[in-house]
């Protein structure tokens, strides 16, 4: 007969049936996870310093070779969403296993460490199926939409001073209507699925997309006017002497709101909604389909904290201890000075997923229109008076 | 109304037809409830049960008084011996067997022990469908700890067959009472977080204050009972009403709020959690730490012909059993009246109106076990 | 299950080493149908405590049939759910495995003589792993899933000849015997 | 009515045994009496007939009352209390599902657990526990005084004290 222990304190960790409680290996899990984070870091060198450098020095740097470095360039993100997705998911259940008091994936790698490589693999090894009630190819191009909408959105996001694949004048904007765009799919796959939870996922999804992306757009707004520019790398460089959250507070907690909703994520989750809508627009996707909503999800849960960086904390911003700005190695040191900066709004995100219950859906409605979008209005003519006096 | 399903209303192309379940997550086992949706707004409900019927009075027609029992364990079974009690109550009555007090006792603590399990597992699911996960992780642990001490001294974890005609099948374990006692001081100290995760939270205000409002008159009428009963302000509590076991031996409140609203049902049980705590701190002391733990019972069990009904008050409501008897060794009818089964039939008056985020949550706080409901 | 569908063993050196390794990566990476019956699902419920925590295993609980892998057939199925059940299984994305959780799953437990439960899971979709118990403990399911994972990985296991799958319902059609009134 | 209705006393409760065609006027009288809380409806079967029990609890000072009558098997139609408790109506819905007993009435009468394609009644005594046909069951003859014959009049030295007791309402 097993014997559970009575616990001495509250914060007890869980002794389990016949594994020692050291097999958590925290050392292992610390060196598991920096060896992803160091090959994140390897691709973002690679993608903004390396190709270039190497297209450059072959002299391939115009033209065709151009096109060539930046469809190279493109597809090393690719694998860098993909690494980002497959971490941000252990990482997800790992924390969420710290959080509940127990262990969370840690049997097959090294502290679990492949498990999401696992998961990938079986989904793309797993039926695609598409139900007789569905509209196919909208079936099909739902997901697409959503993961190329979010993964679109690389594009702009500087990681260094100068790292970025097109640094355009028009980034704010391109931002708002990209982000916009993969509401889209899950829009169009809940509608298409022809299963009534899908539909209601997706109104769901439509009817807080109209909410959230006003504020949204707001505070986008009130960023450009203070920084007096569209362009991202350019507001990152406004922020030189003060990170925008201090005198953008409002708005910073705004957009803060904002990007919880357009993550779907908790408590703000309604087109998924597990305990309601089953799996809400996702109901019918099975596979690779799947897989692709659940890749575009975690590829924007790295994005927008990427945005909130950029807006409100300056972005790759930091003591870069004597190195040449421009220089390789200065690049290198504020990617990874980005990447933490991201790492812990990431967090934050993966805290108020394991903490908070779900509002509903009509709630969020109600603080949107009637809270969000005056006081985003209120911090906008705030901002721009106080430009005018300070600036 | 179709037998099945509801029939579209012709010329009312705005509400769409819905089937939630028998596998929805948040019905708590196998309800399939038919829901017109008009949006997010329900306009009507029609529950289906009867996915888990078991037929459980008509088997237990063809056994024996003691093998009734454990089929009674599989009704709630959440809430392990809680089933088994007013059986076993009833044919004491119609055997007229004396139970010893120290028995009464033990039996008291385990069923106040199994309202802790039940309540537990409650809040864990309650939150899940609100949403948050990990609420659900830390009760089940905590219910890891009380299915570890029933386990010691009965032998199974969660469907023990402990009481029996007379007192309880066999003696607690030596440690039975400092595991209780130390359990309950660990239990005082997670409740403190679960006000925390779950009365405190403003996720939880904004989901439940003022939702699915169950007025006194509709719960007495509809005869809702338990937790729900209360919480609308009716202090109706068998334990009270109606004393059995130890009960009369302990001081204990009964919580009522007057709201009525799913967040009252939400605190009633609560407070609930803390009166058992207060009464099996209570019966830890005064529970003799050895005697006779059964009464003398005939070795067959045939009741006189006749019925009796007998009800407890189990973590969901007024738990009833009408027994009747022909004389002989197996039971003529079991009927039991489900808590579960009375509170369940509020649905359609509380979905109606509400919005269909609202409706997991009032289903949430009515708690249903699928087993006393199909029976 | 194959590859590519096929229940054949692979002879192709290079298909055969594919179809081990997503045999790997689906016996790792087993999400289970969030369908609880009865007293079974609580502890089913419990297998995903901090205590046992499955997990660890990489297996959580997915509720729509399209994205889940395993089926737990956790408590007692009557006649009136079959069919549901039936449809779940039917609804679930290729491959798809069952576990028979609990005696009255494997062949009706104490309700067997019943007028309405079915005697047997076993009856209506095929079953991968069988636990006794009734409920089976927590480490009871958790053992099974680990024998069902050794049991997808494990080549001469996926490729034993399957048992014949119900393919319709006609055990439950059936109008029974001698005066038994049709069930459905 | 009091022609045709037992009173008793069992344990802490009161026992009405009547006619199924004073059922549904004892049962207005008890809701007048303020009798608000349905604990349950229970259908039995008899051997004789199919009874019906129903039991109440007045929440005011906590009494209970149970109510019971007999229907034969040929016409087992009784009236439902659905208006006066609707919280007997799944209750009533179940007794019709298990035994078949109509509740005239009951505004949605229909089976409830099982499918509504069945055809069984299982807890009637003629079927066994898998819905088979019991070889050789015969219903019992109706009994003879009636379930709800009031008890011979007491000897004349005890009437007093009967009376007194038979007040109790």
């Amino acid at each position: 007969m097993s014997q559970i222990p009575i616990p001495e304190d509250r914060h007890f960790r869980p002794r389990l049936l016949g594994y020692d409680p050291q097999k958590s290996r925290p050392w292992l899990e610390r060196t598991v996870y920096s060896a992803y984070v160091f090959v994140f870091w390897l691709i973002v060198i690679g993608t903004y310093a390396g190709v270039p450098a190497l297209f450059g020095a072959l002299g391939w740097d115009s033209g065709w070779g151009f096109v060539l470095m930046r469809t190279l360039q493109v597809v090393l993100l690719f694998l860098l969403s993909a690494v980002i997705a497959l971490l941000l998911i252990l990482l997800l259940r790992k924390y969420l296993g710290k959080v509940q008091e127990r262990y969370g994936p840690m049997h097959y790698g090294p502290a679990g460490g492949i498990q999401t490589v696992f998961d990938a693999l079986k989904l793309l090894a797993k039926e695609d199926f598409v139900p007789a009630a569905a509209d196919v190819l909208t079936f099909r191009l739902a997901p697409a939409i959503t993961f190329v909408a979010s993964f679109a959105m690389f594009a702009v996001i500087p990681f260094a001073s100068g790292w970025v694949l097109a640094d355009t004048n028009v980034g704010l904007i391109y931002l708002i209507a990209v982000s916009t765009l993969s509401a889209y799919g899950v829009l169009l796959g809940g509608v298409s699925s022809g299963n009534k939870w899908a539909l209601i996922g997706a109104l769901r999804a439509g009817a807080q997309m109209v909410s959230y992306e006003i504020p949204l757009a707001l505070v986008f707004l009130t960023v450009a006017v203070w920084s007096g520019t569209l362009s991202l790398g350019g507001i990152v460089d406004a922020q030189l002497g003060l990170w925008n959250f201090l005198p953008l507070a409002l708005p910073f907690v705004l957009y803060v709101i904002a990007s919880l909703a357009e993550l779907k994520h908790i408590p703000f989750d309604f087109p998924e909604a597990e305990s309601e809508l089953i799996a809400g627009y996702n109901v019918e996707y099975s596979g690779m389909s799947f897989a692709f909503f659940f890749l575009a999800e975690f590829v924007e849960l790295f994005l927008l904290p990427a945005l909130i960086v950029v807006f409100f904390f300056g972005g790759w911003h930091g003591p870069l201890f004597g190195l040449e700005p421009g220089s390789l190695a200065a690049g290198a040191l504020e990617s990874l000075y980005f990447t933490a900066k991201t790492a812990v709004w990431v967090w934050i995100f993966l805290w108020i997923r394991a903490t908070l219950p779900r509002y509903r859906d009509d709630q969020l409605m109600e603080f949107a229109w009637k809270a969000m979008i005056p006081l985003a209005l209120f911090g906008l003519v705030l901002a721009a008076y106080l430009r005018l006096i300070w600036r | 109304m179709s037998t099945m399903s509801l029939e579209p209303v012709p010329g009312r192309s705005d509400e769409m037809i819905v089937n939630m379940g028998p596998q929805h997550p948040a019905t708590h086992g196998v309800l399939r409830v038919v829901l017109g949706l008009e949006g997010e707004r329900i306009t009507r409900a029609v529950p289906h049960i009867g996915y888990l019927h078991r037929n459980h009075e008509k088997i237990e027609e063809a056994r024996t008084y003691p093998m009734v029992i454990p089929y009674t364990d599989r009704m709630d079974y959440v809430s392990g011996t809680q089933n088994e009690l007013p059986f076993v109550l009833a044919v004491e009555d119609m055997l007229g067997i004396e139970v010893p007090d120290r028995a009464k006792k033990i039996r008291t603590m385990f069923f106040e022990l199994y309202r802790l399990a039940s309540h537990l597992v409650w809040m864990g699911t309650a939150m899940l469908d609100l949403g948050a996960i990990s609420p659900f992780l830390y009760t089940f642990w905590d219910r890891e700890i009380i299915l570890g001490i029933v386990e010691k001294t009965a032998g199974a974890r969660m469907l023990p067959n402990y009481y029996t005609f007379g007192g309880v099948r066999r003696d607690v374990h030596p440690d039975f009472f400092k595991d209780v006692a130390d359990f309950l001081d660990h239990m005082e100290r997670r409740m403190v977080d679960y006000e925390h995760l779950v009365l405190e939270s403003p996720v939880v205000h904004a989901r439940t204050i003022g939702v699915g409002v169950l007025s006194k008159e509709r719960a007495v009428a509809r005869g809702v009972s338990g937790p729900v009963l209360r919480a609308s302000g009716v202090a109706y509590d068998v334990r009270k009403a109606f004393p059995y076991d130890a009960y009369p031996d302990v001081e204990f409140e009964i919580p009522t709020s007057p709201d009525g609203d799913t967040y009252a049902r939400f605190w009633v049980r609560f407070q609930e959690m803390y009166q058992s705590i207060r009464i099996l701190r209570q019966l830890v002391e005064l529970t003799p730490k050895t005697g006779p733990y059964k009464g003398k019972a005939p070795a067959r069990i045939k009741p006189p012909a006749g019925e009796r009904y007998r009800a407890v008050e189990n973590s969901r409501g007024e738990l009833g059993v009408l027994v009747v008897s022909d004389g002989t060794d197996k039971p003529y009818r079991v009927k039991h009246r489900g808590a579960a089964f009375s509170n369940l039939q509020i649905v359609p008056d509380l979905f109606e109106g509400a919005k269909f985020s609202d409706a997991i949550a009032i289903l949430a706080s009515l708690d249903p076990v699928f087993g006393e409901i199909d029976r | 299950m194959g590859l590519l569908g096929s229940d054949e063993r692979p002879r192709d050196i290079v298909l055969g080493t594919l179809d081990d390794l997503i045999n790997m990566a689906r016996s790792r990476s087993m999400w289970p149908l969030t369908f609880g019956i009865a007293c079974c699902a609580i502890e089913m419920m419990a297998t995903w405590d901090p205590k046992i925590d499955a997990d660890r295993f990489g297996m959580f609980f997915r509720n729509t049939p399209r994205q889940a892998d395993v089926m737990i057939v956790s408590g007692t199925v009557n006649k009136k759910l079959a069919k549901r059940l039936r449809r779940l299984y039917d609804q679930m994305a290729e491959p798809k495995w069952v576990i028979s959780m609990g005696a009255c799953a494997n062949q009706g437990g104490p309700f067997r003589q019943g007028y309405s439960v079915v005697e047997g899971v076993d009856k209506i979709v095929p079953v991968d792993v069988y636990i006794p118990g009734c409920p089976p403990r927590p480490e009871a399911l958790l053992q099974a899933l680990l024998l069902l994972r050794d049991k997808i990985a494990d080549r001469e296991l996926r490729y034993k000849k399957p048992r014949a799958i119900p393919t319709d319902y006609d055990v439950l059609a059936e109008p029974g015997k001698d005066g038994r009134l049709p069930v459905l | 009515m009091e022609a045709r209705m037992k009173q008793e006393r069992l344990y802490d409760e009161d026992v009405y045994t009547v006619h199924p065609e004073d059922y549904r006027a004892l049962c207005e009288r008890l809701a007048g009496e303020g009798y608000d809380f349905p604990r349950a409806i229970s259908g039995i079967d008899m051997g004789y007939g199919l009874r019906v029990t129903l039991q109440l609890t007045r929440m005011k000072d906590l009494a209970k009352v149970t109510v019971r009558t007999d229907v034969p098997y040929d016409n087992p139609v009784v009236p439902s209390v659905t208006d006066l408790w609707p919280g007997v109506e799944w209750y009533e819905r179940e007794a019709y599902d298990m035994l078949g007993l109509r509740f005239e009435g009951h505004p949605d009468l229909r089976r409830i657990l099982l499918e509504d394609e069945w055809a069984l009644h299982p807890l009637l005594k003629r079927y066994d526990t898998g819905g088979y046909p019991v070889p050789g069951w015969e219903p019992k003859p109706w009994p003879d005084p009636e379930p709800w014959a009031p008890p011979p009049p007491p000897e004349p030295e005890e009437a007093g004290e009967a009376d007194e007791g038979g007040e109790a309402s």
